[in-house]
């Protein structure tokens, strides 16, 4: 259920230059699943918009909630001012989140790109043992600055790649997928709109399914305001159009339904 | 502590309601909001078809408020009789339906169909989203365009109508009487001002729209003035909106001369700022001895 | 880096300017601001007399920004020619004097006097006030008038003419336009757009005059609108203004089509503003490999 | 000089009910004068304006100043929210200040209405000695609350005025002036403006100097906005109206110069 609530922060610290991780103590850490998001508020009266950022890693005994965001605009480079102890607001569980069914028994390829690389943690955790064989995990960054790799490693074999070509592959999680000549009968994703048109387009070529996990500018988060929408392929059961908003019916969808 | 209102007849519980297009048809906020205790819930626009709407980006943040350019995307009236309205009929509170259009036929369309529908207390007729190329703000910005299109969906709508006026214009005052000498029942403004955001860095604008309608405490003192103009230039009642974020803020809507007042962008930034509303309004009548809401309206020292 | 841009045959060292009745002739400030740095200095409204002003409360704070109703006080042309012209002749920056009236021959009856007088590079003309109830705002509304006024000023000024625009029209495009047409040299933009503050315990306006003008970041994106408006609807350079409190906000009126900015309301903030915005736009053009700060007029993708 | 400067809060109480204690460390204190004032700006994104607060009391050898403030808005409540050892930025020093060379050796009397007792204390410290006798002062407040009064005790010959008769004399400082039948050559006061008008018309009655420190919504605090003007008999050198600015050429002015 979506309510507002008040967390305090655990930890805080940069990871790599510009991304900030951030441990919350919150109830919504129960109920948090893998994909999901919630709705960060600054406390600057010149920002009032909730900010998107997804579940990273989830303590379900501690009630501890992860989140890993990179420092983008005024209202994250104040979270990024927040020290241990402080008081945060949430707006959340928000999302659908991946679904992990589709995982049974199959062989699964998670592909997280840059920012996109987080949600990718708490999937693999809750993938763990419900798949055919080790989850293979692409993980794609700017530099050399593998952040979360080490927490990756730990639920599937990690395959990094590099833009700069300082670690793993050089060039994206395309390159990747095809240097390590990956095989799978389903991929979970999350990364920058570009990464995301190659898997949808890898996925159908090779006739597979694909879950990607999208991005919008949001205001409310909560699907009321129309905002973040998706074109989809099918009228969207809602919108009535081609629009299904990505806070609410996402922000995961089967590659086949939206255009992207 | 009395707290009800009425516009043309029809009593609301008490004067706060939801701004159209910030609060959807209800069934959103109702996870946050006892939808029982709000004065009316004004729905999201509702066309004659559904419409797509804009592309994306259709909302950006801007100090103390937002743009946005949705451009009216709604499932249309046939899905807005079937789902929406049996949902919020099932609640205490007064429901006001948006029509929106292209045309004015567009417009005769919903309200005709809206005349059938049962449980609909009063239209608020949106000729000022500056969001969609045709239609909608053309009638919004010269009073001829206003009065004629008033008079016609004053001819064919059963229930009472207020039009909802736009701010982009030189003089509110004369846009509110053309409005009432056609036969308006009520008029609810500000619409959102429209504005531009540019992302310096990527060097494009923030809205694929390019521009957007600008709401939040930001325009607060645009929109009092508005209605504080609108409400001392006609006899009918005034609903006014604009960045309203507390009590405080309702109350002074209302000393400026609105009967009611509606709950927009803050819906966003607190899901509960609805009912924080009613209840600073409540506080303050409480503190200053204020027996009836209505003793407020307009009671502004001049 | 190059960091000159011209306007009407003009030359500024920088882009950067102060908002009229902001800085009062610069002597406040430049206490704070060394006014060599300055591209410009747009002074006080000038009348051909003295101007008592409106009563007091004059100004009022609103959310992200203020409402003022100083109503022009000035000290008239001639205490300006003696002490405000002299003083800033003593500094390397441009200097431009805001004219305002209450008729036409007030208007007329400056222009000449400053046509007569050494060290003043351009007149900038206020049309555009929403605190005086005579003149002022009347030729700022109307594109006819604005045409008459500016026309007939074009013809007895000596300097070039700037016309500041009123943010208070339902069409700025055509403002903007008339302007032109009439023989404006350059426009500027915005004014304050018309506000209202009532205090909710008093019940009283928190001005003397009632509205105000509002001024300050809240009103930012509605002023980047309406200078990329009026970019594109005429020829001559536009000076945009309207909340800009750093070299980002400065940026971002260029992107949208401005020659250059004014820092208002937000001098009262942070007397060094101005300088803080130039080295604002400095770090961007650094940052951004900008050579020339003409670049980026009107360089946001469409 | 004027100039933005950073002071820290040495300390910070409510010394009656919204009537807020606190002593900045700040340069300022050296240079601050009775009836002076400095501009204090909030933090909050949303409120953008210095507040004009009058200097109450000045330590030049520790270099802290102390401001006795009204909770009246967002920016004072956000001031009294402050904590000791928390930065606050300043405006200042602002103002002429109360004329002290007007008392050398003339019977003075002082009075402050409300939260214009503050500024009080500091030129009552000032003026020691230098008067003829002792000083008179006339405190007057809403209730039993009498802040500032052992300060001021200190200082010279206190007499307490309360609106609801809990102590001194019943009514306004004018009232305790007529109870106690004191006289004086020279009259400085500060309070609301009715009080200043009671004083400015019994000066004039009794054909001796009065100095009123007036207040008035400011926005830039120095001299550039001609927000806050009061009507002048004379025209004003600056303005060449009948108008002087409250922030430059007051906030104390001659009683028979301004028309209140």
């Amino acid at each position: 259920m979506k309510k507002i609530s008040v967390g305090r922060i655990l930890s805080q610290r940069e990871i790599a230059p510009g991304i900030h991780d951030m441990w919350i103590g919150t109830e919504l850490a129960r109920e948090a699943g893998a994909g999901q998001f919630v709705g960060v508020y600054p406390r600057s009266a010149a920002t009032l918009l909730p900010r998107p950022i997804s579940v990273c890693e989830t303590d379900r005994e501690k009630g501890a909630l992860r989140l890993v965001y990179r420092e983008a605009g005024a209202g994250t480079r104040e979270f990024a001012a927040c020290r241990a102890g402080e008081e945060i607001r949430l707006l959340g569980i928000l999302g659908n989140g991946f679904p992990l069914e589709q995982a049974e028994g199959r062989r699964v390829l998670l592909m997280g790109g840059g920012i996109g690389v987080p949600p990718i943690l708490q999937l693999a955790k809750d993938l763990a043992g419900r798949t055919a064989g080790q989850v293979n995990i692409l993980a794609g960054y700017r530099d050399g600055q593998l952040f979360l790799a080490e927490d990756l490693a730990r639920y599937g074999r990690l395959y990094a790649a590099t833009e700069d070509g300082s670690r793993g592959t050089r060039g994206n999680v395309m390159d990747a997928l095809a240097a390590h000549s990956l095989e799978a009968d389903v991929i979970y994703t999350c990364g920058p709109m570009p990464m995301l048109r190659a898997v949808k387009g890898y996925a159908a070529g090779a006739g597979i399914r694909a879950y990607l996990s999208l991005e919008e500018h949001m205001a409310c988060g909560v699907g009321a305001c129309l905002g973040c929408v998706v074109k989809t392929r099918e009228t969207d059961s809602h919108s009535h159009v081609h629009n299904a908003r990505i806070c609410t019916e996402g922000p995961v969808f089967d590659a086949q339904e939206v255009e992207i | 502590m009395k707290t009800e209102v009425t516009i043309a007849g029809v009593t609301l519980k008490n004067p706060v309601m939801t701004a159209s297009g910030t609060f959807g048809s209800g069934m959103e906020y109702s996870e946050f909001v006892d939808l029982n205790r709000l004065g009316a819930v004004v729905t999201k626009g509702v066309a004659n078809v559904p419409w797509p709407g804009n592309p994306t980006p259709r909302v950006a943040e801007v100090y103390g408020g937002m743009l946005n350019a949705i451009g009216l995307q709604n499932p249309g009236i046939d899905v807005f009789l079937e789902r929406d309205l049996p949902f919020l009929r099932r609640f205490d509170t007064r429901v006001i339906v948006n029509v929106c259009g292209r045309t004015v036929e567009d417009y005769l369309e919903v309200a005709e169909r809206l005349g059938e529908a049962q449980g609909v207390d009063m239209l608020e007729i949106n000729v000022s989203c500056p969001n969609v190329k045709e239609g909608a703000i053309a009638f919004g910005q010269k009073p001829e365009a206003l009065y004629d299109i008033t008079s016609r969906i004053k001819r064919t709508a059963r229930q009472p109508i207020i039009m909802k006026l736009s701010p982009n214009v030189t003089d509110i005052a004369e846009m509110a009487r053309a409005a009432e000498a056609a036969g308006a029942d009520a008029l609810s403004l500000i619409n959102t001002i429209t504005g531009m955001k540019i992302d310096i860095y990527k060097r494009k604008f923030a809205l694929a729209n390019k521009t957007g309608g600008m709401s939040g405490p930001a325009i607060k003192p645009v929109a009092v003035r508005m209605v504080y103009q609108a409400a001392h230039a006609v006899k009918i009642p005034v609903i006014g909106m604009g960045g309203i974020a507390n009590g405080e803020d309702a109350v002074e809507f209302l000393l400026a001369g609105a009967t009611a007042v509606s709950v927009g962008a803050m819906n966003f930034a607190n899901p509960h700022a609805t009912l924080e509303v009613l209840q600073g309004i409540e506080a303050y009548m409480e503190r200053c001895g204020v027996e009836d809401v209505r003793e407020l309206i307009g009671a502004v020292e001049e």
